[in-house]
């Protein structure tokens, strides 16, 4: 059916048509200059995130040559992989010329089992906060978000001669530990947020059904904790995995994390700066919290809208 | 016995030099091994030190610079006593110049072992800088400020600097223009006494007012620049003239050039009053409370100092040895000279850290720093602030 | 009322989501003061076709009029027309006064005339006191009628109602349905409301149009539609309780038509067939107030049956029990109500029963 | 009431929460505790118990250095979480308006909060850098009176930081907003338009204000980081040009490590500190009060 | 009914949040088999009762028996309750299945009891194929089911419902009624209903308590409740459309009683007063079921009213009008339906009144 077809049948309530076609069906659809202005905006935007990546790819690809003429933006002449494959297998950090992969696996060891227990930890105070608050829960929660604000240094001697006088400085439940205890406020924050949204009656069933706090738990929020786990988990793996300061110290020679070969790579001070090597070092750093972000960047912003939004 | 040693030598030279440490202590004969802790920037390496040391697990040793960053801990009793040691080996014998000896020389026992002497008092530049813009090669500051106009003229960066790390290279700068200005003794006068009336002096403030007169020579990119790129300025024929330790004479020797027709280097700011500073590296040995690992400390204390192992590592360093009584030969003109100079007990300058804590020393970083970025503040106040915190330091 | 013309004419319009068909060459006319209320289940397109007429969804296919002028492409704000959500969608930070004045403000009305407005509206809606406060201190009443005050101000031809009661409790409902009607009779004004409630459609339509499937299965005054569904569909969908329906065959005997079902042998005499019937499986539909109880003999049909559950619902009472094994309520007033398991005569006029076909659904 | 106790403090709940009090109590309220009491002690490279007053507090104030980072927080702070706000919420009005390729555009407006800013801000560093970044490269393009080298002065550095800040904060910020646009009832939109205000106006003055809760998170988020800027100061600027661009973070670690003099960083760090207990003790009271009254009224 | 001694039993029951006090020294006595419903206005305590029942609230004064044990400080599993959610509560991510055992895994019960448990309720449920879902694959209504389903697997002697048929559509609310009634006869357990919907509580309960503010008002079978309400909240609140009130006079002439308001007055020869009237302020009020239109002489009391609004609700009509200045509204089957205007005689029996006292509410 054609809109002249239409005209026909219905010649009497034709309103006085001056565009000649009468407004039949979907709007046409322009291609509206506020379209045009929300891509533009948006493009622009992300090339301006996107410039420091571009220059850490670009550069990374150079040689040292190309690199002292200082085109920062340039595209590489010759692409060399050259740095890449040093920053992970031969850059020197001190004696040792393996590049970054040494650190890589004690990253993972200490990534994994710190996300792990502070998350478990964070969504049981969460939990407990919301489901089981006993008197001064709340108390200790405002002390926790109070927390939030401490910069991390002002700790640190506190928390060094605490942990010493257990015997866990410088091993791998310390700085487990160490991140535990600085990724629990804002864990606690969102989980405690996610779960007051769940509705109550879930818990008051459970409980009829005979199941305890650890039942309740395990069985039935913590199966439905997966958004807001996301969130979770990607905060605590950038969070973990970038950092340096708490690495350095707290975890011992033996488990020093890749950000401590990176910091040697990339701030040595004396000496020819690689510029290019420090680059892929630093790729190569990012990859893993950078992956998790691609992977799961659409669950992101969903779990956020569960456990940030309200409250 | 495994001996942990925590250090800031992460660069390529620098790993080379260490390896050198570390390839004689593995091979001394008593199954000893050198585990490295390679921690970029000194200050990250010492913190972390600090902390290990508060925490109750200290390295086994550790690198530090002279000065009194490590006066509190050999108060507080962590740190192993050398003595012996240094007794065995006469240290106090062959240890040149004596102001080197004495950053571990504390109240009659050795707490430490110098390793290298660095000296800060170099100046850097350029001959085809210089014969581009049609000026001779400078002898001392003054003949520099002179013909920084021409080098300007001809499109090139008089002065290169770098204001990173809280402006360490202004300071440095700084240093070496007081030390000028004032003349050694009296220097070390106003840093010993702490004499805010020295500080305030009109020589201070005529240091102050050299150094904004040299800022005007200076391209607007160096607020972050690094002692590394500005040097390379002056490598690539950018910028004529840079101040800088003698660590800078690596960089130049690894972009190829030498120091006879390349790049000139000045001793001191004045060639006719040659000085060199006592700056330098030394290890630091930590108490353990394990019979065994003292002894391996011990050991390598003994080692790091010996003849052969000064050599080779000074060598791969490109740094001064502790001692007078090695063949260093092979080393380059610049070196030569600064060889020479050391012998003389009259040049040798006590780098500045021995006299001022570490939160003074920040502090006159940030002074000069500050003074250097902004032109705003004058000469007087500059002075004036300078001699408030000569005068309250303690 | 004033049914002088047609205030909103949509023609042939269809609306898709992507692959899904919401709404299928629909046609309706709505007549100059008439309230047409849009009936039908759960997502049956109700939302989307009074959506289609505010110009808050482009439609796909076909035409909207509204007082003649073909606002198909028009701006919601250019058709004359005014809305009422069923979350009222007030402002929540702004106070009752700002919230009417608002799109007058911005639209730059003079500020006098906006206050006559607004004072008009007030007036109208008795919401006077209510003027400085927020919408969270209004009680779900007080909202409703705000929200409909944004209309008001606004001087519009037609009013959307999008189930603008469903969020409010029973009682509150019952009392805003009045007062909706009352202003409807007030205002004289084209009036388009959307719910799921029988009730209201019932009390306020001048017609319902029954939807289902995004198509309109009936458009009739309330009583017509009521008592003559077209098909099972709406006889199920109106009426609560609901229509009694019992699966049987359509027999012609002797020249008469019957209704079958097991044992159950209805004549239809007295039944207004809507065409030319013919034999073959039929549903046999009756409202339970249409049937009798125990109500002795003067009714065309009845017969006998077993009470298997009684519902006392205050005023009347419904009474369950099993006609040709199926499900079957009556409704009586509470004075004569049977025990369970009593035995009772059912007896009921097939005038006031629908008969559908099995197979189409359509009223036979 | 043996019973009624028990079922009030229910022990698996305590139990669980064991981690919670630990950190709560031993680590924010001791150790902040030790911060505080450090401060009042004359401690330089480790800590010691002689304690001098408030000595530390006069040094501190006395010294230039603090009395600019207070001030660039204060100025760093306003602009970065006006801006990131600002931008983030841009940036979520428009990736919410069915654009094609949100999920590509989400995860580059994301992805600077999964990089370590040590690095991420020496390429800054370098894009700023007039030798270096984006004026050689303009001036090398043929546009030669090109100049843009806002690291170099003191004035200008604050805003460079402000820039990188918001590189690498308002990807969260858009994402806790776009949550939060998403949560608005749809009715509301078409509300507006029915009452024909324009977008723009509807984003100002009736979606935003609804946003609180959004709001509140981002910029709770903001907070907490603009406290704690350092990284971002050092690797960009290291505080300079000069001391322009010291912040307080930048401060106390540096007097804690650099510069050996614990108790005067402590002191810093305690009036750090101050400002925010006295906000969390003020929306505490709030809180409170509005419960109570809530309660009352009921 | 087996209602053989006291099921649940609720003694000087109180309970505060902070400062606000939702209930206060409430008393209840539950027979064995008794189906009693909880009916209130919202936020009148109705869930917090059946909570602190459940176990889920601690109470601050008073005692709960059940089954004649004192369970005051026992936890939930320990009561012998089972508890039926408005939002039924089930764990989303585990199957029907898994959601009915879940009790009894809890439990520690053996393998081959929990499948018989849960065949007899799926069977009793009519849930068999259901089984293998999740709860977002079911309708409302199967949801439902699987939550009283968790209550029945683990056999209890009391059922909690919480409002478990508001989230659904009148159709489907219509229909579960029924079948929670036919549960309830076949199971014969003791239920505590909660509702704010009256048609549920009239045709569920075998005694309504109705409540307001913290406080039973009346504990009635629901005929009485609904022809005797003790005082005017009960009988406004129960009834749709609602009772009739007129605002008046109780007047003695004569030795006989009466009621004045305005020029009405109606004599109260037939009224079955409650205790000894005193002349005074009272509202008369009466339902609109009660009240005849048009039907001639018979009645007691009859009078003269216009109608202004007529609202036709398919099987009914609600016909409003004003008495004494005051909205007043009648019930009529449709087919006697009278126009907008049009003058009507009203008239009724006092005898089906209800007489309340103005200052206190109570039944006069
Ligand atoms: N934006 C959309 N995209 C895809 N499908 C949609 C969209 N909006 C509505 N639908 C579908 O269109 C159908 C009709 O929806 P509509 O909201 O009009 O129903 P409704 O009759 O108003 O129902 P209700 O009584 O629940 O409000 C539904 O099946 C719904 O799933
Ligand atoms: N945890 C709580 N803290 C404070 N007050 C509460 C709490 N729970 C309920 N209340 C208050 O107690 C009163 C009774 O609540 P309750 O939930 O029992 O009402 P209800 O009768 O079930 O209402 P509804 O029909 O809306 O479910 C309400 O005024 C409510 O505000
Ligand atoms: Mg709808
Ligand atoms: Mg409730």
């Amino acid at each position: 059916m054609t809109a002249g077809q239409i005209t026909a049948i219905q010649p009497v309530q034709e309103a006085p048509d001056q565009a000649g076609v009468a407004p039949f069906g979907p709007k046409p659809r322009r291609i509206s200059a506020g379209r045009i202005g929300i891509y533009a905006f948006l493009v622009v935007a992300a090339l301006f995130f996107l410039i420091p990546v571009y220059i850490m790819i670009v550069t990374s690809l150079k040689g040292m040559p190309e690199i002292r003429l200082g085109h920062l933006f340039n595209l590489p002449g010759e692409p060399t992989f050259q740095p890449w494959a040093d920053a992970w297998r031969h850059a020197c950090t001190g004696r040792d010329c393996n590049g970054l992969s040494p650190g890589f696996y004690n990253s993972v060891k200490i990534t994994l089992p710190s996300v792990f227990i502070s998350i478990i930890c964070a969504s049981i105070n969460g939990y407990a906060l919301t489901f089981w608050p006993y008197k001064g829960a709340n108390l200790l929660f405002g002390l926790l978000v109070f927390g939030a604000f401490v910069p991390y240094q002002v700790v640190i001697y506190p928390l060094i001669i605490g942990l010493s006088s257990v015997g866990l400085f410088a091993s791998l439940p310390g700085i487990i530990i160490v991140h535990t205890i600085f990724g629990m406020p804002i864990l606690t924050l969102l989980f405690r947020n996610f779960y007051a949204a769940i509705p109550v009656e879930l818990f008051k069933a459970a409980r009829v059904d005979g199941a305890g706090f650890w039942r309740i738990f395990f069985h039935i929020m913590l199966p439905m904790s997966v958004p807001i786990t996301v969130v979770a988990v990607i905060l605590q793996v950038t969070g973990i995995w970038n950092d340096f300061l708490f690495g350095v110290v707290f975890a011992g020679r033996a488990n020093w994390p890749m950000t401590v070969q990176l910091n040697n790579i990339v701030n040595t001070t004396t000496g020819v700066r690689e510029y290019n090597v420090n680059m892929a070092a630093t790729i190569l750093t990012a990859a893993v919290p950078l992956l998790i972000y691609f992977i799961s960047g659409r669950w992101f912003v969903r779990g956020i809208a569960a456990g940030a939004v309200k409250g | 016995t495994d001996l942990e040693v925590i250090h800031w030598w992460t660069s390529k030279g620098e790993s080379a030099a260490v390896s050198q440490f570390a390839k004689a202590f593995d091979n001394d004969g008593h199954g000893d091994r050198w585990v490295d802790s390679a921690i970029a920037l000194g200050e990250t390496a010492r913190s972390t030190v600090m902390q290990r040391v508060l925490g109750g697990d200290p390295p086994g040793a550790a690198q530090f610079n002279p000065g009194r960053q490590y006066e509190e801990l050999i108060s507080g009793g962590k740190l192993l006593d050398l003595t012996d040691v240094a007794t065995a080996g006469k240290w106090d014998e062959v240890i040149r110049p004596k102001a080197i000896g004495s950053a571990c020389l504390v109240d009659g026992h050795w707490w430490c072992v110098p390793v290298n002497i660095h000296s800060n008092y170099w100046a850097w530049y350029s001959k085809p800088v210089f014969e581009k813009a049609g000026v001779p090669e400078p002898k001392n500051l003054a003949d520099f400020i002179a013909a920084a106009p021409k080098i300007k003229e001809a499109g090139l960066i008089p002065f290169a600097i770098g204001g990173d790390g809280n402006g360490w290279q202004i300071q440095l700068l700084f240093q070496d223009m007081v030390t000028e200005a004032l003349g050694v003794a009296q220097r070390d006068k106003m840093y010993t006494t702490k004499s805010a009336e020295i500080a305030g002096g009109p020589e201070m403030k005529g240091v102050f007012t050299q150094l904004r007169t040299l800022k005007q020579f200076t391209d607007n990119g160096y607020a972050n620049r690094n002692w590394n790129d500005t040097t390379n300025l002056v490598i690539t024929g950018k910028a004529g003239l840079q101040v800088m330790g003698d660590w800078a004479r690596g960089e130049f020797a690894a972009a190829g050039m030498t120091g006879v027709k390349d790049f000139g280097c000045m001793i001191g700011l004045n060639e006719a009053k040659p000085v060199v500073s006592t700056d330098g590296d030394i290890i630091l040995f930590f108490k353990q409370g394990n019979a065994d690992v003292e002894a391996a400390q011990k050991r390598l204390a003994a080692l790091l100092i010996s003849p052969e192992v000064q050599v080779a590592f000074n060598n791969a360093k490109g740094s001064m040895p502790v001692r007078g009584d090695v063949d260093m030969s092979t080393a380059d003109p610049c070196m030569q000279k600064s060889l020479k100079a050391v012998e003389d007990p009259a040049n040798i300058v006590t780098a500045t850290n021995r006299f001022i804590t570490e939160n003074t020393n920040q502090q006159l970083n940030e002074l000069v720093a500050q003074f250097f970025a902004d032109d705003s503040m004058t000469a007087d106040d500059a002075t004036a602030k300078f001699a408030t915190i000569i005068g309250s330091s303690d | 009322m004033a049914q002088n013309g047609t205030s909103v004419s949509i023609q042939d319009l269809s609306l898709s989501f992507g692959v899904v068909t919401v709404l299928q060459t629909l046609n309706l006319d709505v007549a100059e003061g008439e309230f047409i209320v849009l009936l039908g289940p759960s997502g049956c397109g109700k939302s989307t076709l009074l959506n289609c007429i505010a110009g808050l969804l482009d439609v796909s296919e076909g035409r909207i009029f509204i007082k003649g002028k073909n606002v198909t492409w028009e701006e919601p704000k250019d058709r004359g027309i005014g809305m009422v959500f069923q979350s009222y969608a007030l402002y929540p930070q702004m106070t009752v006064e700002k919230n009417l004045s608002f799109g007058l403000r911005v639209a730059g009305t003079a500020k006098d005339e906006i206050a006559k407005r607004i004072a008009r509206a007030a007036e109208i809606l008795q919401i006077e006191p209510l003027l400085q406060r927020k919408p969270a201190a209004l009680s779900g009443g007080q909202r409703q009628r705000v929200a409909i005050g944004r209309a008001l101000v606004r001087d519009v031809d037609v009013f959307l109602f999008d189930e603008p009661l469903s969020n409010l409790d029973a009682k509150l409902r019952a009392e805003l349905r009045v007062e909706i009607k009352l202003l409807h009779r007030k205002l004289q004004n084209t009036m388009i409301y959307v719910t799921h409630d029988q009730i209201e459609a019932m009390t306020l339509a001048d017609r319902i149009a029954v939807m289902k499937g995004g198509i309109i299965q009936q458009l009739d005054a309330p009583q017509t539609i009521y008592n003559r569904p077209v098909n099972r569909f709406v006889a199920g969908f109106l009426g609560s309780p609901a229509m009694n329906f019992i699966d049987g065959q359509l027999e012609n005997v002797d020249g008469g038509w019957r209704f079958v079902a097991d044992a159950l042998k209805i004549p239809l005499g007295t039944y207004d067939f809507a065409g030319l019937p013919t034999p073959g499986p039929a549903v046999f539909g009756i409202r339970p107030e249409h049937v009798s109880l125990n109500s002795g003999a003067g009714w065309p049909f009845s017969t006998a049956a077993n009470v298997e559950v009684v519902e006392p619902m205050g005023s009347d009472t419904l009474v369950w029990l099993k006609l040709a094994q199926q499900n079957f309520s009556v409704r009586v007033t509470s004075e004569r109500t049977p025990e369970n398991d009593e035995a009772v005569t059912v007896g009921f006029d097939p005038m006031r029963a629908s008969l559908f076909d099995s197979a189409t659904g359509n009223r036979i | 009431m043996q019973k009624s106790w028990r079922r009030r403090f229910h022990l698996p709940a305590v139990i669980g929460t064991i981690p919670m009090i630990l950190v709560a109590v031993g680590v924010f309220v001791i150790g902040i505790g030790f911060s505080v009491l450090w401060s009042f002690t004359s401690s330089k490279l480790f800590p010691t118990y002689d304690f001098v007053g408030l000595a530390q507090y006069r040094r501190l104030w006395a010294d230039n250095r603090w009395l600019v980072s207070v001030n660039n927080i204060w100025f760093f702070g306003l602009m970065s979480i006006t801006c990131n706000m600002v931008f983030g919420y841009l940036l979520a009005v428009f990736m919410d308006q069915r654009i094609r390729q949100e999920d590509l555009f989400r995860s580059i407006f994301l992805y600077p909060f999964a990089m370590s800013l040590i690095v991420t801000g020496l390429v800054w560093q370098w894009a700023l850098d007039p030798n270096l970044g984006l004026q050689e490269a303009l001036r090398n393009w043929g546009w030669s009176s090109f100049s843009f080298a806002p690291l170099v002065s003191a004035e200008t550095a604050l805003y460079a930081l402000v820039v990188a800040g918001i590189w690498q904060g308002s990807g969260v910020t858009m994402a806790i907003l776009l949550a939060g646009l998403r949560g608005i009832d749809e009715d509301i939109w078409k509300a507006a338009r029915v009452d024909g205000i324009p977008t723009w106006r509807t984003h100002m003055s009736i979606v935003a204000p609804m946003m609180k809760g959004a709001f509140a998170t981002a910029f709770v988020l903001q907070c907490v980081s603009v406290v704690r800027v350092y990284d971002l100061v050092i690797a960009m600027t290291g505080g300079g040009p000069g001391i322009a661009t010291s912040m307080p973070a930048v401060y106390v670690i540096q007097l804690i490590t650099v510069r050996q003099n614990v108790g005067q960083g402590m002191a810093a760090a305690t009036m750090m500190l101050l400002p925010v207990l006295v906000v969390l003790a003020f929306s505490g009271i709030l809180l409170w009060r509005r419960n109570r009254l809530r309660e009352a009224g009921a």
